[in-house]
């Protein structure tokens, strides 16, 4: 159903970015082309800082101040240049014939309007109805992206609603005035997957029934395979690749899209090791896909056992009152050496508090945690201190988990002197160098200060950390959700060496289903601070006994596996 | 931008304002005072400008009359000034009948009559613990029986006011007799005193604690309306039986004398219909109001400002073209540095500026030659002072214009000389003399941090003492902490001031009478042959004798040097030229009901 | 595990520190043109004030070289009434000092003392007419006293702002990172203090301590530091909930270290841009405190002892003194709070 | 919301009884002894004992605390040693002129000042922004007192446009004549604080998502700021009013002296100077409860102001 006129044509679009007077400006879009066909939704995909983002925000001319557009570069509309249109033009044309909806709806709307205002405001400015007549078509709106008793809802606020529900105001406001085109910039990454599935079903029928573009910006490739028509590949800059959607999937050209394709954990198979983007620029193309094989087996040593674990938060209410808000109701469940459970849910399940109150970084209410036979909860501090080493934490925000005013060394360096490991300075010194060399850091990086490493890099900063105090488990709290799909894979591959070569523990919390599957050997399934369901990895997701686990898997956007069959 | 019209608007208006509301013929006197005002009860003030309002609204038995220089004591409420008997002891006064007090509630619409009652009873308020006097001392073991009643009093707690007492006898409506213990010609003076006046006994009880708001005299004004610290209006008393200008003691040559007559000549005086008093505390805006011709008289111009009044002696020319009129005054006060002559000050630091011996009065004589007094005069007080040849300032009774104190002039070299003379000398070469001793020499100097003037008075203090090497550290305190560090004697040097209650040296001398010290001795100067002297000089009327005792008094004064004399300071007055019968008096603050006012004039002026 | 950890390597190459967050953030300070500017004018008022404290210029400002009011150089002309102010010779009597030599103790030595006298010579100093920047009353050098004074006032302002700084850190982070009761506590002495008005604060405290140098900084100290505890806590709040002070807790560091090695340091802009804020605001304060009465001591200057001392010179037309002290002031506050505003841009870490 | 606020009136009483023992002893135990100022010139130690025995100075302390709380709940403090006159009276005749200098003052202050603000950041980062900027803070750096001496000398006496001093009784006239120019002298050192403190406000708000989405719906700028960033924008700026509100009360004292105001920050200072401690103790209470309730209302504002807020 790709009709032939484009309705926008981008022509070597060129976009620079002045930092200050000195330095030469960072180039973050290299003169690309490509165009959007009436009626039909075309993906723009990459990893952050392919310039994705700023080439959509470049059409509707919403480039921070410091964006300096290279003359030649053209956005064809309706037969003018956009690139360079008189601000009035553009007034008229955003939200009117083409309109955007942004990554974070919680911060998009404005916090002191009622909802029905801010959708009402778009319907006064472009299609000049009066407030009772927006008043009616707002409902209608509200009701035509799903938004249960829109009379009620319009007057209420932004805070007032999910996340899910937010975004849903947002694209009833980008519609209200029929545009042509619909930009989506990562419209559902900030939400939960059961959630994410709507709004992108949402996406699809809307564009149907309106007979609308959709530019749709994403780095998941999974979501491209359900949605998109036609899929652009961007990679720092420059398309590597475009062309429809079975074409890419199936017969992908450039190395950088096969690598794409292949480092995204797919449920229908778990090799040794994950594909990495080497393994594609500078290897053969070839990743080897030998399966690995997860599971529980009889004799397994027990070296973690949690029982009726239960922590409630208290909120103060009323004169005197407090609130009891229950985070972990009564949970139980072992952890084998040497083996990895997988710990899933959606955001507010519960699952973070479970690792921090295990690592007593929360005092928990009640229950037991046994460690080598010690109940760890009930240790005084002094008695914790030697525990401490065995067990250890690594964050999800790989930007705030690292001081930022400490060289890597001294971060290194720290925990060995607190829990007096190596004789003397030289010595911790040197096994930091080694611990640097293992994660795969230059040695160089002990004396650099974090700001100065990429995402991937802090993690493995993080990673070595805990190794200095030679852990036995390894509590990853959503380690590698905030990571690029690319260097994803390697932390991946990384943990899953260094379990085979020391035998470490993990309890890896991700509300991420593929991943979870790929490195556990068992998962457990949580909901609002219960444990819905245990079982072997591939058991849980061949036949989920629990409704609940269902839902959850059903909604895994499976666009790789679709397309790839 | 809307916001630049409307301030145009606004200033504009204010503008016309500023000429301020002309009543139609009425004679409407404003004036500003120096320092805000405390009350208007007799018995319970002390401070110069409340006192001053009083002399308005009260009206003691004897007062000063209004041309007379040197002061001359006229009867006002009394038919005649008595004459003394039983050698000095009794004088009996007889009231003038047919004066009134002002109309007030307590009264009950009936007209009151001033009698001997009412003198009785204010007197015994001054002894009252409740009122805490602080003119309780004017009337401490002077009148026979009356301190019998105050000690029956202080351990009850109220006085007893109907109990007879010996010294104040009532003979008749009219007639009162005093009895004294002693004695002492400067009564006669004490009772001319603004706060020796009577009070209605019926309004006091009536106000309670509130007299100081309710002031019910028989003087020519009523205070019309009072808002505390900001505005005090008077106006003419209904029931005042109104004066004139007694011109017996003028003096003709005097031109200031010549104009009062003048414009007063046979008219029933008060002239003035409302006078407006300012309280202005800051000097700058106190001046700029007068030149704005927003105050008609400006009492005390500041010394900072006198060059652009007075350049070099002679009044500037926009003032002369308005024709205004300056009265110089050389004020009968004394502004003096006291030396604690304790050889240790009360908390048991050692005083090195304490003590009778050669050596210390040589340091406290070397300190007095060291300070620079003329440029006191000449810089901080632009040349508006006299420099004191003796605690009597001139004006007052007793003052020998010929005494002259070679011992408190500037002479930094007889300063050095004596203090090398006497062993103090710099032992330890840190630049600083030390004690003949050896020990380090650091003297402390107190005044009161609340003034800028007090605080430059203290800068030339420092700077003196180190032209000659003394160490002297200078330090501000409040002005309660002053008083008390003095009278308790927690100080070596400090400063201080006295102004005459009543014109007579007396007044001034027993500042340094030994019983006096921990009291208004603050220097705790205990010198026998001074005390002799003093002593056989109160029982002596005004004479020459009296006059070569008090000689005698100066002379022991300037040789031990238990004080650094300051100076008189001469204050200018200015008046507008519609401001009519304007003589300032050196004893009694204000003279409004001796003043007219020409409206036509000032209407004409301010256009 | 073990058998990394053992492996031996190479010496580790030359120790070359890479560029830090703060060294960083002077860079970016460095191309601020108002900022550099700004600290040029701090620099150099304060090398001043180092100058004038070791006495190596105007060491005496106070001796009187100049008549009275001295006119500045450039006003040479003008009319100078108070320099001829006549001291008042003519009290009536010129007839000889009365003789004491009856009552005086010092009489014996009368003779001796007049010999001595004699030898002393009165060294006449010569005052002149004009000064660079005009004289103030006494016919001090304006332009020393004001080079004075601002040594004076700046460290006021300093050593009041730095220990001012050092309470509302501690209180701040106190209460910051512990929470609870603690925090409970100090926020109800923080309401103490800021309930009261400011000027009563002062007073009170002038009235407790004894008048002097110390005193001021203790006043402003004791009554500035108010606005530090409210940011610092909210910094620490902040910090507190960051994952690398859990990641810290994680690996075993102590309160201690947690509060100052970790958060501390991450705090530091906010609190380093407070301090220059309140070395400003007692700069000027101090000034308000000499028009009180409870200024620098008596033989010492400040800005605020001249502006109260200039209070009615500019009616009289001496408007030199109030405008160099003003003028003065005002640069140096103006340098210091743009040099606040860059450094605050300079520093804010956006942790990227 | 009563809960809230119930809560919040109980925890005033504790810092209400810190500030009672503040001031208690701060000027109870250092404030110079009253009875020296009152004794007169001359005055023998018995005299000082019976005054200090009438103002009850000399009783124990603890009693003179007990006296101190009473007269805290019956709001009455009796007399003032120096003046005699009741202590309340001279609060209420105070305040009146006061507020008539600092009410219009904080009004048309957080005018301009938001006015200018938004001006400054419809044109960020351009140099009528950096200019107006470097303007502001030269302002802000001369002192009060320089500009006090300084208009008062030139508007004052050189052209005569407003009178020097006075106060009259008539609120008219002493808004239109008397207080003109304290009023503009106090507009114009605490305008530039204000307006830089405002534009930083705007500025925070301009960089946040929901102007990129307004501006995306087609909005034209000026109804971006003065619609969507001027609302978000008043939340701090209420909550930074609501801390200046009680200085109101107290006054400019500098002002006041210079400008012979009868107000209360001038009485501060009077009282302080004669030890007058029951107008001292009068003063610091009342407005040290003005503040906590002052204080209480700006946060029950906050929640019509900020839908998020709620009373928890």
């Amino acid at each position: 159903m790709i009709d032939s006129t484009p309705i926008l044509q981008v022509r070597d679009l060129d976009i620079r970015f002045r930092i200050n007077k000195k330095e030469e400006p960072f180039r973050a879009v290299k003169g690309i082309s490509f165009d959007i066909p009436t009626n039909t939704t075309v993906a723009l995909v990459g990893e952050s800082g392919s310039g994705k983002s700023v080439t959509a925000m470049s059409i509707l001319g919403l480039l921070p101040e410091n964006a300096i557009i290279a003359p030649s570069s053209q956005i064809l509309y309706g037969g003018r240049n956009l690139a360079f249109a008189p601000l009035s033009d553009m007034q008229r044309i955003r939200g009117k014939e083409i309109s955007v909806i942004f990554q974070e709806p919680m911060t998009s709307l404005n916090p002191v309007f009622p909802v029905g205002d801010q959708i009402g405001e778009v319907l006064r400015l472009h299609m000049g109805l009066s407030g009772r007549a927006a008043k009616e078509r707002t409902i209608e709106l509200l009701n035509e992206v799903g938004i249960p008793d829109p009379k009620l809802r319009v007057r209420s606020f932004p805070h007032e609603m999910s996340g899910g529900q937010q975004q849903r105001v947002m694209i009833a406001m980008a519609i209200a005035c029929e545009p042509k085109l619909l930009i989506a910039d990562e419209p559902t990454t900030a939400l939960d997957v059961t959630i994410q599935k709507q709004i992108l079903d949402l996406i699809a029928s809307l564009q149907e029934k309106h007979h609308m573009s959709v530019l749709f910006i994403t780095h998941d490739l999974g979501v491209v395979g359900d949605i998109a028509d036609t899929v652009v590949v961007m990679q720092n800059g420059e398309i590597q690749e475009q062309g429809t959607v079975s074409q890419i999937f199936h017969a992908p050209a450039h190395p950088y899209t096969k690598a794409l394709l292949a480092c995204r954990p797919r449920l229908d198979r778990r090799p040794k090791r994950l594909p990495v983007i080497d393994d594609f620029m500078k290897g053969d193309g070839k990743p080897n896909l030998e399966p690995r094989t997860r599971g529980l087996k009889e004799g397994d040593a027990v070296i973690l056992e949690v029982k009726a674990l239960t922590k409630t938060f208290f909120l103060k209410e009323g004169l005197f009152g407090k609130r009891a808000v229950p985070a972990v109701k009564d949970v139980s469940f072992r952890l084998r050496k040497g083996k990895t459970l997988g710990l899933v849910g959606e955001s507010g399940s519960g699952k973070t508090t479970v690792g921090l109150t295990l690592m007593r970084l929360h005092d928990a209410t009640s229950g037991e945690v046994l460690f080598e036979g010690e109940d760890l909860l009930k240790l005084t501090d002094k008695e914790m201190m030697a525990y401490r080493r065995r067990i250890q934490i690594i964050f999800q925000n790989p930007y705030a988990s690292l001081n930022p005013r400490n060289t890597v060394g001294q971060i290194l360096v720290e925990p060995m002197k607190i829990h007096k490991i190596g004789a003397n300075e030289r010595e911790r010194v040197e096994m930091a160098f080694a611990l640097l060399k293992r994660v795969g850091l230059s040695e160089a990086s002990f004396y650099k200060y974090p700001h100065e490493f990429s995402g991937g890099q802090r993690q493995r900063i993080a990673i070595a950390r805990c190794l200095t105090m030679k852990p036995d488990v390894l509590i990853c709290d959503e380690s590698v959700s905030a990571l690029d799909v690319s260097v994803q894979a390697q932390v991946l591959n990384l943990l899953q060496d260094l379990q085979d070569e020391f035998g470490l523990s993990y309890i890896f919390i991700s509300h991420d289903l593929a991943v979870v599957k790929y490195i556990s050997d068992e998962v457990m399934v949580m909901s609002n601070g219960e444990i819905v369901e245990i079982a072997d990895s591939d058991e849980i997701y061949l036949n989920p006994k629990q409704e609940y686990t269902r839902k959850l898997l059903s909604s895994i956007p499976k666009g790789l596996e679709t397309q790839a069959a | 931008m809307k916001h630049p019209r409307f301030s145009l608007a606004l200033i504009a208006l204010a503008a016309a304002l500023a000429v301020g509301p002309t009543h139609a013929q009425a004679k409407v006197l404003r004036i500003a005072f120096r320092t805000a005002e405390t009350g208007f009860d007799p018995q319970r003030i002390d401070d110069r400008y409340s006192v001053g309002i009083c002399e308005n609204f009260f009206e003691p038995l004897l007062s000063y009359d209004y041309l007379a220089r040197p002061v001359r004591l006229v009867p006002l409420t009394a038919e005649a000034i008595p004459e003394p008997e039983e050698g000095g002891r009794r004088y009996t006064f007889r009231i003038r009948p047919g004066i009134y007090f002002a109309d007030d509630a307590a009264f009950k619409g009936v007209k009151r009559e001033l009698t001997a009652r009412d003198i009785e009873y204010s007197i015994k308020r001054f002894r009252d613990p409740r009122l805490r006097s602080p003119y309780e001392w004017l009337f401490e073991n002077k009148i026979v029986g009356l301190d019998e009643l105050a000690e029956r009093a202080k351990k009850s707690g109220t006085l007893d006011y109907e109990a007879r007492v010996e010294g104040l006898e009532v003979r008749g409506k009219y007639t009162i007799s005093f009895k004294l213990k002693e004695a002492d010609y400067n009564f006669l003076y004490v009772l001319a005193m603004p706060n020796v006046v009577p009070v209605a006994r019926e309004v006091v009880e009536r106000y309670g604690d509130d007299t100081m708001g309710h002031p019910v005299g028989t003087g020519p004004f009523i205070l019309k309306e009072w808002v505390r610290r900001s505005k005090i209006v008077l106006e003419k008393n209904p029931n005042y039986r109104g004066h004139e200008l007694d011109t017996r003691y003028a003096n003709p040559a005097d031109e200031w004398d010549r104009a009062a007559i003048e414009s007063l000549k046979g008219k029933v005086l008060p002239a003035l219909d409302r006078v407006e008093i300012f309280p202005i505390e800051d000097e700058q805006p106190r001046f700029l109001a007068f030149l704005n011709r927003e105050h008609d008289i400006l009492d005390e111009t500041p010394f900072a400002f006198i060059h652009q009044v007075m350049p070099n002696g002679k009044l500037a020319a926009n003032l002369a073209k308005a024709g205004v009129k300056v009265f110089r005054e050389e004020q009968p006060e004394l502004t003096y540095s006291v030396f604690n002559l304790n050889e240790r000050q009360n908390d048991g630091v050692d005083n090195p500026v304490g003590g009778y011996t050669p050596e210390r009065v040589a340091l406290r004589r070397a300190m007095v030659l060291a300070y620079d007094r003329d440029r006191e005069i000449s810089v901080l007080r632009k040349g508006q002072a006299i420099a004191a040849q003796s605690p009597v300032p001139p004006g007052v009774v007793g003052y020998d214009g010929a005494f002259r104190a070679g011992a408190q002039d500037y002479d930094p070299p007889r300063a050095k000389a004596l203090l090398d003379m006497f062993g103090y000398v710099d032992r330890d070469n840190d630049g600083w003399r030390d004690r003949p001793d050896g020990r380090a020499l650091q003297v402390s100097y107190k005044y009161n941090a609340g003034s800028q003037e007090n605080r430059q008075l203290a800068e030339l203090w420092v700077k003196s003492m180190n032209e000659v090497g003394i160490r002297v550290e200078a330090e501000g305190v409040q002005f309660a902490d002053l008083l008390k560090d003095k009278k308790v004697g927690k100080f070596m040097a400090a400063s201080s001031a006295w102004t005459a209650d009543y014109p007579d040296a007396q007044n001034f001398l027993q500042l340094l009478y030994g019983p006096n010290s921990g009291q208004s001795n603050e220097a705790s100067f205990r010198l026998a042959e001074y005390d002799r002297v003093y002593e056989r000089s109160l029982a002596m009327p005004d004479s020459p004798a009296r006059n070569g005792l008090y000689r005698e008094m100066n002379r022991l004064l300037l040789a031990y040097a238990p004080w650094r004399l300051g100076v008189h300071r001469i204050y200018n007055h200015l008046q507008y030229p519609w401001v009519k019968g304007y003589k300032k008096h050196p004893i009694l603050y204000t003279n409004f009901k001796y003043l007219d006012l020409d409206t036509a004039a000032r209407q004409a002026a301010l256009k | 595990m073990s058998a990394i950890l053992t492996e031996k390597n190479s010496i580790p190459p030359p120790w070359q520190e890479s560029p830090g967050l703060w060294t960083l953030a002077w860079r970016r300070l460095l191309n601020d043109r108002v900022g550099v500017v700004a600290l040029v004018v701090v620099v150099a008022f304060i090398s001043m004030m180092l100058a004038s404290y070791a006495g190596l210029i105007a060491k005496n400002w106070s001796k009187e070289v100049g008549v009275s009011y001295a006119n500045p150089v450039f006003m040479a002309g003008a009319e100078n009434l108070e320099a001829r102010a006549v001291t008042n010779r003519d009290f009536g009597t010129q007839a000889a000092p009365v003789d004491l030599s009856d009552v005086d103790p010092l009489a014996p030595r009368y003779k001796e003392w007049d010999e001595r006298a004699a030898k002393i010579s009165v060294t006449e100093t010569r005052r002149s007419e004009t000064l660079a920047f005009g004289g103030d009353k006494w016919g001090r050098d304006v332009l020393q006293k004001v080079i004075k004074g601002s040594e004076v006032s700046i460290f006021v302002g300093l050593t009041a702002a730095i220990l001012a700084t050092l309470i509302g850190t501690i209180l701040g982070a106190l209460a910051g990172y512990w929470g609870g009761k603690v925090n409970d506590f100090l926020e109800w002495f923080y309401n103490i203090f800021t309930s009261i008005p400011y000027i009563l604060l002062i007073l009170a405290f002038a009235a407790v301590f004894k008048k002097g140098l110390d005193t001021i900084i203790f006043i402003l100290a004791f009554t500035g530091w108010t606005g530090i505890y409210r940011l610092v806590r909210a910094e620490y709040i902040k910090h507190g909930a960051r994952e690398y002070v859990k990641a810290a807790q994680a690996i075993g560091a102590s309160h201690m270290s947690r509060m100052f090695v970790h958060i501390l340091p991450n705090a530091s802009h906010v609190i380093l841009v407070q301090l220059s804020q309140h070395v400003v605001g007692f700069i000027k304060a101090e000034v308000i405190l000499s028009f009180l009465g409870l200024g620098v001591p008596v033989d010492m200057v400040s800005w605020g002892t001249m502006l109260a001392e200039a209070q009615n010179e500019l009616v009289i037309g001496k408007w030199w003194q109030l405008f160099a002290a003003g003028a003065s002031m005002a640069v140096l506050v103006t340098a210091f709070s743009l040099l606040t505003d860059s450094l605050r841009d300079a520093l804010d870490p956006k942790l990227k | 919301m009563t809960a809230y606020v119930l809560r919040r009136l109980w925890q005033m009483i504790p810092t209400l009884a810190g500030v009672i023992l503040l001031i208690f002893f701060l000027f109870n135990w250092v404030g110079g002894d009253p009875a020296q100022v009152l004794a007169g010139k001359i005055s023998n130690p018995e005299q000082i004992a019976n005054i200090r025995k009438q103002l009850g100075v000399d009783e124990p302390f603890w009693f003179q605390l007990w006296v101190f709380v009473k007269q805290v709940f019956t709001f009455d403090f009796g007399r003032s040693w120096s003046t005699n006159e009741e202590v309340s009276r001279i609060l209420l005749t105070r305040v009146g002129p006061t507020l008539t200098i600092m009410v219009p003052v904080l009004v048309i202050e957080t005018v301009l000042a938001v006015l200018f603000a938004i001006m400054v950041a419809y044109v960020r980062g351009s140099l009528t922004d950096r200019t107006i900027m470097i303007v502001c803070t030269t302002a802000m750096s001369i002192s009060f007192l320089v500009y006090i001496i300084f208009f008062q000398w030139l508007f004052g006496f050189k052209l005569g446009i407003f009178p020097v001093q006075g106060w009259s009784e008539s609120f008219t006239k002493n808004l239109v004549t008397y207080a003109p120019l304290p009023i503009m002298l106090a507009i114009f050192v605490g305008l530039a604080p204000q307006l830089r403190l405002y534009r930083s406000f705007f500025l925070e708000e301009v960089n946040q998502d929901y102007v990129r989405t307004a501006r995306a719906k087609g909005l034209p700028e000026k109804k971006v700021l003065l619609k969507h960033v001027l609302r978000n924008a008043m939340i701090p700026i209420l909550t930074n009013i609501g801390i200046y509100l009680p200085s109101v009360f107290v006054g400019s004292f500098l002002l006041e002296v210079f400008f012979s105001i009868p107000g209360l920050g001038r009485e501060i200072i009077t009282a302080v100077n004669r030890s007058d401690f029951p107008v001292i103790k009068a003063v610091t209470v009342y407005l040290a409860m003005l503040t906590m309730i002052i204080n209480l209302l700006v946060d029950v504002m906050y929640k019509f102001v900020d839908p998020r807020v709620s009373f928890k």
